[in-house]
C-alpha cells in the first residue's frame, strides 16, 4: 500500500504550511475578525484584519485548530490577500472556490500560482471545505459579520 | 367495452418498468387500484437502492472516505432532484422529512409553536386527512392557537367564498389545506386559496401527498409558503418525504427535532444550529430512501408529468363513466377539477364487503374512511371504497373493476 | 504480524453474505472499518426489501386487500422481531421510528413534557451523542426542566459515585445515558445504573445505538424503562429505529406527531388516540424499512451475539495492541468494558489528514468529533479518528489499518 | 371471474344476518353497554345488556355500523350469548376469537356451530376484527368499562 499518490493532495507547501504557518495567532489588535465553523467536523478558523490608510489589508492573520489543509490554506491565504483592497480578495476568494472544486484555474496569475497547491482538493468532496473555510471567515470579517455561514 | 384509447403514454413499456405487476393475486392477475395509498415501485427505484446497499454504501454528511463521499452525493443529488421537481429557488428549501404527515406535523411544530402566537388560528377545509388536522388539533390544544374550518360544497369542492369569509378577521396565520382530496379527488383552486390568503396575511401549506403524483407542480408559480408530499405515492420508496419550505420562512423557524447533523455547535449547555434545511434533519437520516426517492422524481420526468396527466384524466373519465352505469352504485365527489381517484358506495353493500370481494377477483382497492373522517361526517357516510390510478393503470383494468362490481351488486342483491 | 485466531465466527462465510466487501476503493480493496458510524447490509436485508417491492407491496393497516395484508404481516413481524430481540414483555411496547436520534426525541416530547413536570431534572453523562443531548436542550429552554450532566473518569468511564450525587435531591426524573459510548467504546453498567437511578425514583432510558450492535440486550433484565436503538448500524436499513418503552409509560405518555394510523377517532372537534404503539407512529410508517430491519435482526441473530461479542472482543484487543505499538499515536478510552470501537490521535496530524490518507489506501474510518463535542472538550482535544468493527471485520484488516498508520506517521513525520 | 369462492366467507347465513339483523337496535332499558370502535376502518358498535335476577344475559342487542361480516358477528353472538352467565359469555369469547383467528374450533357444541359460519374469515387477516369488535364491545360491556380497548 502506497500513500504516494497523496502528494497530490498534501504537496511539501502545503505539509510545510500546515506544519509551520507563518501567519497564524491573534494580533494585539484588529480592524475586523470573524469565525468559521464546520459543524460536520468540528474545524474551526479565526481571521483578524487590519486596515492600511487606503483600505487595504494588512498583515492578516488567523487562529485555527484544523487539518493541515485547512492550517495551510489559512495560511495561504493571508499570503494571498495581504496588500489587497477588499473587493480584491473578494474576486480572489470567487477563483480559489472555482479551484478547490474544479481543480482547474481559468485565469492564473501569481496569487493563483501561490494558491495552486491546494488545487488537489477538488479530488475529495468532503476536503473541499477544509480549504474553504478560513476563506468563509475572511469574507465575513470583510463584511463586518461575526460568523461566516456555511455553504 | 373497452372504447378507452390510451394516452401517449407507451403503457406497455411503462408496466414493463414495474416487477410486481406481473404477479396473481389468488390465481387472478394483478389488478391494482390502490395507488393512492401508495404506489408501486418501478425497477429504477429498487435498483438505485440496491446499488447504494451493494457497491456504495456509507453513513454520509461527516464521512471523509470514498463510501461516504458517495453516498452523500447520491443522497444530496435527491435534494437538486426535489428541488427541481417543485420548481424550489433554492435546493436549501427542501427539507426531508418521513413522509407527508411529519412535514406537516414539522410547520405545526417548528413554525406553530415558534412563529404563530396564541390568539392567530389555523384554517383548514372540510376535506383534510388526519395527517392535516390531528397536528393542528394537537397545537391548538398545546398553545392556544384556533382550528378554523372552511366548509365544501355538496360537490365536494371548496367553498372559496366561505373561505374567504374565514379569513377576514385577519387572525389566520397560515391555511393548511389539501392540494388534492385522497377521498374525492377534487383539487382545490391552489392560485385562489395563495392569492386569498396573502392578502389577509396568511401564510400557505399545501398538503400535495396526492397532488403531486398526477400533475407538475411549480411552487413559485404557485405562490404558497409551504409544499409537503410523501415519497411513497410518488413511485418511491416508503420512509422519505419532502417539506419544502420558502427559505426566510425556514430560516425564522425553531427546529423540530434535536440530534447529530442539525447543530453548528453544541456544549453542555447550549445547543446551536445548523443552516437550514440541515436545522431540521436530525440524525443519520433516511440514506438509502433519499437515494431510491430521487430514482422516483428521475423516472417521473422522463415520463413526464403531461403524459402522465393526459393518461390518469382519460382513466378518470373511463371510470366515472363505467361506475355511473352500475346499479346502486353511487361516485362520491363530483368535483370539476378532479384527478385519479374515485371514491363510491353502494345500496346494500358495505366498503369493506365490496373490497374483499373485488381483492377475490384480483382487484385492489381501498376502503374505509381514509383516514378523512370529518369529511366522512360531512358527506353522511361512514365509508367509501376508492379505486386510484397511476401511470401503469390501464383501461382494461378499469373494465375489470367495473364488470365485477356488477357481480358485487348481484351477490348481495 | 498477524497473531490472532479468529473467534467461533465462520467469517469467510458472514463475509459472503455482504455484496459491498467485494468492491474496491482507489483500486485497492474495500476495508471498512466504519460501521460504527453505520454498518453494511447483508444480502437478507436487501433481499427482503427487494423482494416486498417486487412480490407483495402495498400500503398497510387499513388496506382489505392481499397485497396489504401481506405486507402488513411482515412489518407487523418485525415488532415480534425486535419484541425477541430485546427481550420485552410485550410486542406493543415496540415503537418504530426513523433512528435513535427520533427514538429519544419522541421519549423528550411526550414523556419530557407530557410527565415531566417543570423543576424536575434529566440527568445525561458527559459521553454522550448529540442526539442524547440537543433534545434535553431544548426540552430545558422549553420547559423548564433542568439538565445535568454526570461526569466521567479519565479511563472514560462513568463516574458511578458522581452519578449517583446528582440524583441525591431527587429531583432527576429520567436518566438518559448512553449504553455505549460511540467515541470510546465504553460500555455504561446498566444494571447498576437502573438500580442507583430506581432508588431515587427516575426512570431510564439507554441510548443502546452502538450497543445492541454487539451484545445481547434483555430490557427486563437490565429493568431499564426506555431503550432505543437505529436499524442501519444493526445491519438494517436506513430511516427505522425502535424505541422501545414500558407499556405503562407508552400508555400515560401524550402522542408526539399526529396524523392517519394513530387516532382512534377525529371530529372537527378533536382528535383521540389509538393505543400504544400505533399512538405514536402516525403516517405511513418506514413499511420497507421494517421489513428491512426484521431481516436485520433475524441475520443477527443465526449469527449469535455470543460469537459476535466474542468475534468483536478479539479484534479489539488486536486493535488496541496493534494500535499501541505505533509512535505517536494515543488511544482514547481505557475503559474497562468495552465494544468494537476504538479512537486515537497522532500527534503531528490531524485527524482529517489521517483519514484521507487512510481513504487513499481503500480504508474507510471515521474522523471529526463524532457528534459528541463536550465529550471532545472533556477530553481536551478537537477530534479523533475511529476505527469501528463489525461481524464481517477481518483481523487482517485491523492489520492494514496499523500498517498503514505507521505510514502515515511517516508521511507527516 | 367468479366470486364464488366467497361463499366460504359470505355465507348464506352471514348475508342473511348482516343484511336482516334481529338483535339489533338500542332496547328502551339495559344494565350495561359499551362501544367498540375499529379506528383503522371507521366501523363502530354498541352493545346493551340486560340481565335477569340470576345474573345470565337476556336479549342482548347491539347499534352497529359496519360491513356485514361485523353486523352478523354481532347478531349471531347475541344469539349465542341469551341466556349465559357473563363468565360463559367471556369463555365463548374466547373460543370464537380463536376460530376466527385460525379457522378451527377444537372443542365444537351447538354455540360454536351456531357460530361456526364466521369461522370464513381466519383467511382474510384485515377482517378477522370485524368479526371480533361486537365481542370486545360485549367484553367492555360485561366488565362495565364504557369502551373496549383494540387488540
Ligand atoms: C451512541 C449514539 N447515539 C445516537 C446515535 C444516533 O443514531 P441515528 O443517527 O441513527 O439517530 C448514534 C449514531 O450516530 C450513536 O452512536
Ligand atoms: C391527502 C393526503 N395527505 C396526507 C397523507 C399522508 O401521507 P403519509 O402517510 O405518507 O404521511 C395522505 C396519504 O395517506 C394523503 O392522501
Amino acid at each position: 500500500m502506497s500513500l504516494d499518490d497523496l502528494r497530490d493532495l498534501y504537496q511539501e507547501v502545503i505539509l510545510q504550511h500546515g506544519r509551520h504557518p507563518s501567519h497564524a495567532g491573534k494580533p494585539a489588535t484588529y480592524a475586523a475578525t470573524a469565525k468559521g465553523d464546520n459543524p460536520m467536523c468540528g474545524d474551526r478558523v479565526q481571521v483578524f484584519l487590519s486596515y492600511d490608510p487606503a483600505g487595504r489589508i494588512v498583515d492578516p492573520r488567523f487562529d485555527a485548530r484544523g487539518c493541515a489543509i485547512s492550517i495551510a490554506s489559512a495560511d495561504l491565504m493571508a499570503e494571498a490577500v495581504a496588500g489587497l483592497a477588499p473587493d480584491e480578495a473578494r474576486r480572489v476568494f470567487v477563483r480559489f472556490r472555482d479551484m478547490a472544486r474544479t481543480g482547474e484555474c481559468a485565469d492564473p496569475d501569481e496569487t493563483m500560482e501561490l494558491l495552486r497547491p491546494l488545487a488537489g482538493v477538488h479530488q475529495y468532496p468532503s476536503r473541499v471545505k477544509c480549504a474553504t473555510l478560513p476563506w468563509h471567515a475572511l469574507m465575513a470579517a470583510l463584511e463586518g459579520e461575526g460568523q461566516a455561514t456555511s455553504e | 367495452m373497452n372504447d378507452f384509447s390510451p394516452a401517449t403514454l407507451d403503457i406497455a413499456r411503462i408496466r414493463s418498468d414495474f416487477p410486481i405487476l406481473s404477479q396473481t393475486v389468488h390465481g387472478k392477475p394483478l389488478v391494482f387500484l390502490d395507488s393512492a395509498a401508495s404506489a408501486q415501485k418501478p425497477r429504477a427505484v429498487i435498483d438505485a437502492m440496491v446499488n447504494a446497499m451493494e457497491t456504495q454504501y456509507a453513513n454520509i454528511h461527516r464521512g471523509l472516505h470514498w463510501m461516504s463521499e458517495r453516498t452523500t452525493e447520491a443522497y444530496e443529488a435527491t435534494r437538486d432532484d426535489a428541488a427541481r421537481l417543485l420548481n424550489a429557488a433554492d435546493r436549501a428549501e427542501i427539507v426531508f422529512t418521513r413522509n407527508s404527515t411529519e412535514a406537516i406535523n414539522l410547520v405545526a411544530h417548528s413554525y406553530g409553536r415558534g412563529v404563530l402566537k396564541p390568539g392567530q388560528a389555523v384554517l383548514i377545509s372540510a376535506m383534510e386527512h388526519h395527517s392535516n388536522i390531528v397536528p393542528w388539533h394537537m397545537l391548538r390544544d398545546d398553545r392556544g392557537i384556533e382550528l378554523r374550518i372552511a366548509p365544501i360544497t355538496d360537490a365536494g369542492e371548496l367553498d372559496i367564498d366561505a373561505f374567504e369569509r374565514k379569513l377576514e378577521d385577519g387572525k389566520v396565520g397560515l391555511v393548511s389545506i389539501t392540494h388534492m382530496s385522497n377521498v374525492l379527488g377534487t383539487y382545490t383552486p391552489a392560485e385562489r386559496i395563495v392569492q386569498i390568503a396573502h392578502a389577509h396575511g396568511a401564510k400557505v401549506l399545501f398538503d400535495g401527498s396526492q397532488a403531486i403524483v398526477h400533475r407538475r407542480i411549480d411552487v413559485q408559480a404557485l405562490g404558497c409558503d409551504f409544499y409537503a408530499f410523501t415519497g411513497h405515492k410518488l413511485y418511491g420508496p416508503t420512509g422519505i418525504g419532502v417539506l419544502w419550505a420558502r427559505r426566510e420562512l425556514l430560516e425564522a423557524m425553531p427546529p423540530f427535532l434535536g440530534g447529530g447533523d442539525m447543530i453548528s455547535s453544541v456544549t453542555d449547555e447550549r445547543s446551536t444550529w445548523a443552516a437550514a434545511p440541515h436545522k431540521f434533519e436530525a440524525g443519520t437520516p433516511a440514506i438509502l430512501e433519499g437515494i431510491g426517492l430521487g430514482a422516483a422524481i428521475r423516472w417521473v420526468e422522463a415520463i413526464g408529468y403531461d403524459a402522465i396527466a393526459a393518461h390518469e384524466q382519460a382513466l378518470t373519465e373511463h371510470a366515472m363513466s363505467r361506475l355511473s352505469t352500475i346499479e346502486g352504485l353511487t361516485i362520491i365527489g363530483r368535483a370539476q377539477d378532479r384527478g385519479g381517484v374515485v371514491s363510491f358506495t353502494m345500496a346494500g353493500a358495505h366498503a369493506h364487503d365490496i373490497a374483499t370481494l373485488l381483492d377475490r377477483s384480483g382487484i385492489a382497492v381501498r376502503a374505509g374512511h381514509h383516514c378523512a373522517e370529518p369529511l366522512m361526517r360531512r358527506l353522511g357516510i361512514d365509508s367509501t371504497a376508492r379505486a386510484s390510478f397511476a401511470a401503469y393503470t390501464l383501461p382494461s383494468e378499469i373494465d375489470a373493476l367495473a364488470d365485477t362490481l356488477t357481480r358485487v351488486r348481484e351477490f348481495f342483491g
